[in-house]
């Protein structure tokens, strides 16, 4: 009976639910993980990097993890395509911001900006939701580090940790209990890894079926920089928490 | 006086061996009336790329946001740095689309290629472009600059023997120019990393 | 024929305006606020064409009110000058604006600052500066009695040495200046 | 919408500024002296390559020579960002008109692009050019003036030099020239601009476009090398220039890549 | 040796006076020999109906080759207990380019008296080196000193005959006689102010910034050769057209002294500015 | 008065400083014509095949192009000039001699418009041959350089469009030489430039010679008169390269014309370097200028 209220995107069911909302929410929790731990160190934003063939050529440019400006980062849980599109648009605009005002735009006055896209298709023009959700990382002036997620609704909010994509519920529940105020950076990793590996349900993780990236400050530039761990640096950190897989070990 | 000639200032880039440099001086001006003795003419575009400008000083800014805009949306989407000719074709574009209004602004392009060989690039203020393996110089002491450079310059040098010889060639010409001077910077670019310098200059 | 003067000392900037408005030969009003408070923490000095001055600096003071609205965070004085500076070079190729600006912010992360921003959108951040004919002037006063982090009083008196030189050598009379600071308690007048 | 194509909108400020009595400045003019000739089966063209701004070179080896198709080429006189752009925009047109058609290009197609062009902008876009190309009709070589006017001649000079170009040509030209004569006559013709027009200089360029073959041969002829050095050159030790502050960077690797330096501080003890 | 015989009218009009002239075969006249009544040589009038204005149409349409004469500068003169002191910078820049450095612009005009150059300097030094020779004659003529008045009027008055001309000069004449230490400014307009305080040159606001705010009559000669030295060092640093050194002299009762001369731009800008800082650091400790 | 207070200073659209105490109205009335329009009539008529011809107003000057430099040493002085007389962008000849030997201690060089350059010399010469029936001996560099600024001052309002470098050796035998605008304001320097590539040559001369941007005062070596020779060809051939109204070399490939003097203008002669200069030409009391404008001095450097 409710079939007929979910073709249209902008009306409400009787329940007042907006199904091509739930839906797009349900298509995210089939993407591939990723878990947001803050610290007051740098953020460490881990995801899982699905290898769906062999015979796919890798490009260097990860489709899970994207940089928006030189303070902020974002990992990426749903539909890739629709990803680059608010990617592309949240680009423009720190770099629009950057071009006015001589200075970083503040996270969450980026994160306003492409929530407001999103929530324009749940309102009018009849279009299907961005089937995407964000954890953005970020550092600005005001606030210092920040850790945002945001989902299809156009709903965004500030976490100490989260996680979006498969068993994201599953990580929540984890982090809800293990997360603890003021830890260090090196604590955030490990809990970023450990949290992935229960949301991947596979006991051992291999280097490269996972990316991490950290948002800190450069100690010698005294600038805000993106980081992303390279391979050594991810086994080291899988060896200290237990999780590195056996055949890695050979072959590194 | 020209429009050019309003801020005063003036750029020389020169080339060494895998190095090059890029020096300007520090005057921002009125005409003859000096405001600020610690201008910024030359703009990092990325660690083996950088960007001299001469004129008016309101273009320079417009010209260098304008750069840094799509410079940062193509290293984001390209995932990698821009090359110094990809970079010329860009500034000759957004200059010579402003032919009958232009920017009043004569860019200077150093940098180091992929392979660490020097690249060196003047323009006018349309964009016509001047890819030079010597040296390149802008501004209201160009003339000086040229004479200069022309005299004091020798290929394949260091970068010490580089850093030497492009002060000593801007130090003079700026001696005989009155609107440009009142302070110098020099950038030597290295594929080891970039050292900036600020020299002992006339202040008058 | 407006002189506006800015400098930074120790925690605060003080901002002084002349406060004549003339047209042609004759002086329309004595008492005139060139001073504009953009926020609790900047200060506007005002020089140019009266009419696109006020137009001008009206429209910026409500864009910064309006992004505080927006981020319910204030802007900082080099964000503000930019924004201003960008606004000017747009408008200059289309309708010039003649307004020339000293910008004078108090920020907890960056301090006192002085922003000089002229009518073609040269921006430049300087400790202390003049626009205006009186900048001929006292350009040189200032460079020599200015020191850095001066107090309160110090500034008050290189100021008045300042608006002194103008009073003596400058044809234009400007008997009154009007003498504000900005500092982390916000904005207050001081009496010449 | 970004819309292509000039953009006017600085014109009013300029306006204002140049009642404000500063004279407009002088924009990179290429002195110049470039010429073609039509030998027995093909054309030769020739440039110098110098471009001055005011009486200063502003460069010594600069390339007159543009592109417009595989079998056409042409020299450019005038402003020189102006015959940069108008030769590069004709070419660019040409070639998605050849993709198009799938034939080579004819030298009247890329002739009447770059009159129509230059007369529609009525000589404020400042190209005087020597365009020639072999195509399926045989050779051809004309000129183009800024306001958009052309002719069809067997050979033409342009530019400040034209005068002492065209006195060789009308001096050695002769019908069915051929290849190496029309080279030696386009190199005289250059020479003559190089050493007696003060706005050309530097070496000859040539072109020579025959039925299925294209050669640029730069630095035909090298007549003006500097031929005096100071023996003892300038050498400034180390020292010699006073510093005030000196700071070295290493590169700070930009945007999504990986720094050692944060990459020691942050990797585990393993 | 009167010449008179040889003199012909020469040039179209606008010619004041005729005097004696050495003339060559061709009847040209082999420069000027020859005296305006008021004493003054007479310079060649050029043709035309517009002396005025021919050198600018002589130059019209050809800007960068146009005839461009050596200008700008900073010079200042004030009176005090101690007498005169005159203080100017060196430099001389025609257009942007600075056609040199080392301008000798204050000219000893005779022992007790000196004149200041500001504007032409081609004007300024012919001029006042042709002051110097009718001073000597005044001497000569009534074996006294000639007053500072006097010599002023005098250049004044030579240069009102060339008024509107496009002669460029902005001149302080100075020095001590009978009547004690006095100063005027003559310009070339034909303008004389007898006055105690003057600067003049596109420097000449910056100067007064500093000299304005540091004079009152009784400073000791120490502090008043030191507030004329740094107001045109000042000027040195803002102006564009001034810089070089910076020349000091001191007009005492027994004639004028050259107190110093010194480089502005380098020696004494990093010797003002370690100055400031040794005050700074003080002020930080205490 | 300098630009800030120059009358009739074409007040640009900024606020610009009216000079203190200075009227400019009545100026303004003075001068007709108002302020240059920026695009006057261009005078010469001009060569560009397709400009058309303009319409050529009477005008009294022209360029034509050329360069000059003096360097003094301890007991000498360098002159030394281009030697290509150019007009427009055309060279009617390659081979002109700008310098004009006053005496045996005093040289000249002029560039600029070479009409005037001649009628110059011509003035000159008469006055120094005048100077030595009156005196009974040669003119001194002082006495020169004030002949000639005087000279040049006398035309203040129909200039010689020239620009002269006067070069020599003084009574006790050192060298100096003199730097000119067209109006004759002058200065007794060791160095000096002027003509076209003046902005070219000179910042290099100020360098090498004076030392003057070893601003902590690291000595400077004495250069010697080879050395200065050399350095002065060098000047020339980076000119040549840069500034089209000067010629690096001229048309035979020889290095730019120029003169040496040395303390005694008899040591001249017999300096072991080869020159054409004999002790006859002195004697004979001709002054070699004469000689000189119609047969090259020999450059005695190949």
């Amino acid at each position: 009976m409710s079939r007929r209220y979910d073709s249209r995107t902008t009306i409400f069911s009787p329940e007042g639910r907006l199904y091509q909302v739930e839906y797009a929410m349900e298509a995210i929790g089939h993407a591939g993980s990723c878990v947001g731990v803050f610290s007051n160190e740098g953020v460490v934003l881990a995801v899982e990097k699905k290898v769906t063939s062999k015979l796919l050529e890798v490009s260097d440019q990860s489709e899970k993890m994207y940089v928006i400006d030189k303070h902020i980062s974002c990992a990426v849980a749903g539909i890739t395509a629709d990803a680059n599109i608010l990617i592309n648009q949240a680009r423009l605009a720190a770099q629009r911001y950057r071009y006015q005002y001589q200075e970083p735009i503040p996270v969450e006055y980026l994160l306003q900006q492409v929530c407001d896209t999103k929530q324009g298709y749940t309102q009018f023009g009849g279009l299907r939701p961005f089937g995407v959700s964000f954890l953005f990382a970020g550092w600005d002036r005001h606030y210092g580090f920040q850790l945002y997620q945001s989902d299809p609704s156009g709903n965004y909010g500030g976490w100490k940790a989260t996680a979006i994509g498969s068993n994201s519920n599953a990580a929540q529940s984890i982090m809800k209990s293990d997360y603890k105020e003021g830890l260090s950076l090196k604590e955030a990793h490990e809990l970023a890894i450990k949290v992935l590996s229960k949301t991947m349900d596979s006991t051992t993780l291999a280097a490269d079926k996972l990316e991490v990236t950290t948002m800190l400050k450069n100690k010698e530039t005294n600038e805000v920089q993106v980081h992303r761990l390279r391979e050594k640096e991810l086994e080291s950190l899988l060896t200290t928490s237990g999780l590195l897989s056996a055949q890695t070990e050979t072959s590194g | 006086m020209s429009i050019l000639e309003y801020n005063g200032g003036c750029v020389v880039a020169m080339a060494g061996k895998e190095c090059v440099a890029i020096a300007a001086d520090r005057r921002l001006g009125i005409q003859l009336q000096t405001l600020a003795c610690d201008a910024n003419r030359v703009f990092r575009m990325h660690d083996k790329l950088f960007l001299g400008l001469t004129g008016l000083m309101t273009d320079i800014t417009s010209l260098h946001n304008s750069f840094d805009f799509k410079l940062n949306m193509y290293s984001m989407r390209e995932g990698r740095l821009m090359s110094p000719q990809t970079f010329s074709s860009l500034v000759a574009s957004t200059l010579y689309e402003k032919r009958f209004g232009p920017y009043f602004s004569e860019p200077v392009i150093a940098g180091l290629n992929k392979d660490n060989t020097p690249f060196l690039c003047a323009m006018d203020l349309l964009g016509a472009a001047a890819y030079a393996d010597d040296f390149v110089v802008s501004g209201t002491c160009a003339e000086s600059l040229f004479g200069t450079c022309e005299t004091f310059y020798r290929p394949d040098l260091g970068p010490d023997d580089l850093f030497e010889t492009i002060s000593q060639a801007m130090l003079s010409a700026l001696d005989r120019d009155c609107i440009s001077g009142w302070g110098v910077t020099v950038h030597i670019i290295t594929p080891e990393g970039v050292t900036a310098k600020s020299l002992k200059a006339r202040m008058d | 024929m407006d002189s506006i003067i800015a400098l930074t000392g120790d925690g605060f900037v003080m901002c002084a305006a002349d406060m004549t408005n003339a047209r042609s030969i004759v002086v329309m009003k004595e008492d005139m606020d060139k001073i504009m408070e953009l926020d609790r923490h900047r200060l506007l000095c005002m020089a140019g064409e009266p009419g696109d001055v006020a137009q001008f600096t009206e429209y910026v003071q409500k864009n910064v009110h309006l992004y505080q609205l927006r981020t319910g965070v204030s802007q900082s004085t080099r964000a503000i000058a930019n924004f201003t500076r960008n606004e000017l070079a747009k408008s200059l190729r289309k309708n010039p604006y003649s307004v020339n600006l000293l910008l004078g912010g108090y920020d907890q992360h960056d301090g006192p600052e002085v922003f000089y921003l002229d009518y073609l959108g040269t921006l430049h951040k300087m400790p202390f500066s003049a626009q205006g004919y009186c900048a001929y002037f006292i350009l040189a006063t200032l460079d020599r009695y200015y020191k850095p982090n001066m107090s309160e009083q110090e500034a008050l008196e290189v100021m008045r040495k300042a608006i002194d030189e103008v009073r003596i050598r400058f044809l234009i009379k400007q008997p009154d200046f009007l003498i504000k600071v900005v500092d982390k308690n916000g904005i207050r007048t001081v009496s010449k | 919408m970004e819309r292509g194509g000039f953009s006017f909108d600085n014109c009013v400020r300029n306006a204002m500024l140049e009642s404000a009595g500063y004279q407009p400045p002088k924009a990179r003019k290429t002195g110049t002296t470039i010429c073609g000739v039509i030998f027995e089966g093909g054309v030769v063209l020739g440039a110098d390559t110098r471009a001055t701004s005011g009486n200063v070179v502003f460069e010594k080896n600069c390339e007159k020579i543009h592109y417009i198709a595989p079998n056409i080429y042409c020299c450019g006189a005038g402003t020189a960002a102006d015959t940069e752009n108008t030769t590069g925009l004709i070419a660019s047109q040409l070639e998605l008109h050849r993709l198009s058609t799938g034939r080579e290009s004819r030298v009247i197609t890329s002739l009447t692009m770059l009159k129509q062009m230059l007369f529609k902008y009525q000589g404020h876009v400042s190209a005087a050019l020597v365009l020639g190309g072999v195509d399926l009709k045989g050779p051809h070589l004309y000129t183009v003036y800024p306001h958009g006017s052309s002719d069809s001649l067997p050979y033409v000079t342009m530019g400040s030099g034209s005068l002492a170009a065209m006195a060789v040509f009308e001096a050695n030209y002769k019908d069915n020239l051929t290849e190496e004569e029309a080279k030696l006559l386009v190199k005289q013709a250059i020479s003559a601009g190089i050493f007696n027009d003060l706005g050309s200089g530097g070496n000859v360029n040539l072109c020579v476009i025959k039925k299925g073959k294209t050669e640029v041969i730069k630095g035909y002829a090298q007549e003006n090398p500097r031929k005096y050095r100071r023996p003892a050159g300038y050498s400034f030790p180390t020292g010699t220039t006073s510093v005030l502050e000196s700071k070295f960077q290493r590169p700070v690797s930009e945007i999504a890549v990986v720094t050692e330096v944060v990459s020691e501080s942050v990797s585990m003890e393993t | 040796m009167e010449l008179g015989f040889l003199d012909r009218p020469h040039g179209a009009g606008g010619v004041r006076v005729t005097g004696a002239a050495l003339v060559d075969e061709l009847g040209y006249s082999l420069g000027c020999d020859r005296m305006h009544p008021t004493g003054a040589p007479v310079l060649t009038a050029p043709p035309g109906d517009a002396p005025a204005s021919f050198l600018t149409e002589a130059f019209r349409g050809q800007d960068d080759h146009a005839l461009k004469f050596l200008h700008g500068t900073t010079t200042l003169a004030f009176v005090f207990q101690g007498g005169v002191v005159v203080a100017v910078d060196s430099r001389a820049s025609m257009g942007q380019y600075i056609g040199s450095g080392s301008v000798r612009k204050i000219i000893e005009i005779n022992p007790y008296l000196l004149g200041t150059m500001a504007g032409g300097a081609a004007d300024c030094s012919f001029w006042e080196r042709d002051l110097g020779r009718r001073c000597r004659l005044y001497e000569l003529r009534n074996k006294e000193r000639i007053s500072v008045a006097a010599a002023s009027k005098l250049l004044a008055n030579t240069v009102y005959g060339y008024k509107g001309m496009g002669l460029s000069m902005g001149t302080m004449i100075t020095g001590w006689d009978k009547t004690g230490p006095n100063l005027f400014y003559v310009d070339n307009d034909g303008t004389r102010l007898k006055g105690h305080k003057f600067s003049v040159g596109s420097g000449s606001t910056y100067a007064y910034g500093v000299l304005d705010q540091g004079y009152h009559w009784d400073l000791t000669v120490e502090d008043a050769l030191e507030l004329g030295r740094r107001s045109i060092f000042h000027a040195t640093h803002r102006d564009a057209a001034s810089g070089g050194f910076i020349n000091v002299y001191h007009v005492k009762e027994d004639g004028w002294v050259n107190i110093s001369h010194e480089d502005s731009g380098m020696t004494k800008y990093y010797e003002y500015k370690a100055q400031s800082a040794a005050v700074d650091s003080t002020a930080m400790e205490s | 008065m300098d630009p800030l207070l120059r009358p009739g200073h074409n007040a640009p659209h900024l606020p610009a400083a009216m000079g203190p105490g200075y009227a400019d109205v009545f100026d303004r009335l003075s001068r007709q014509g108002g302020r240059v329009e920026t695009t006057g009539t261009n005078a010469l008529p001009t060569f560009d095949a397709h400009a058309g011809a303009k319409q050529a107003s009477f005008q009294p000057y022209q360029n034509n192009g050329g360069s000059v430099v003096a360097v003094a040493g301890k007991d000498f002085c360098v002159v030394a000039s281009d030697t290509r007389f150019g007009l427009g962008f055309a060279v009617p000849t390659r081979m002109i001699s700008r310098n004009l030997v006053l005496n045996d201690k005093v040289v000249l060089a002029t560039a600029g418009m070479q009409a005037d350059t001649c009628t110059l010399h011509k003035v000159l010469r008469i006055r120094l041959d005048m100077y030595r029936q009156n005196h009974g001996k040669d003119m001194s560099l002082g006495a020169v350089s004030q002949l000639l600024s005087n000279t040049l001052y006398y035309k203040r309002f129909f200039p010689y469009y020239t620009f002269n470098v006067l070069g020599g050796v003084d009574e006790n035998g050192e060298g100096f030489c003199y730097g000119y605008d067209a109006i004759g304001s002058h200065e007794k320097v060791k160095v000096v430039c002027t003509g076209s590539s003046q902005s070219l040559i000179q910042p290099v001369l100020d360098n090498q010679v004076d030392g003057k941007q070893m601003y902590d005062g690291q000595p400077v070596a004495e250069l010697s008169l080879e050395q200065t020779v050399e350095l002065v060809k060098d000047c020339f051939s980076s000119a040549g390269e840069r500034d089209i109204y000067t010629v690096g070399l001229d048309g035979r490939g020889q290095p730019p014309l120029y003169v040496k003097i040395l303390k005694l203008a008899f040591v001249l002669t017999s300096h072991p370097l080869r020159s054409k200069y004999t002790r006859s030409h002195f004697i004979q009391g001709q002054s070699p200028a004469v000689r000189d404008s119609q047969t090259t001095t020999d450059t005695y450097f190949t």
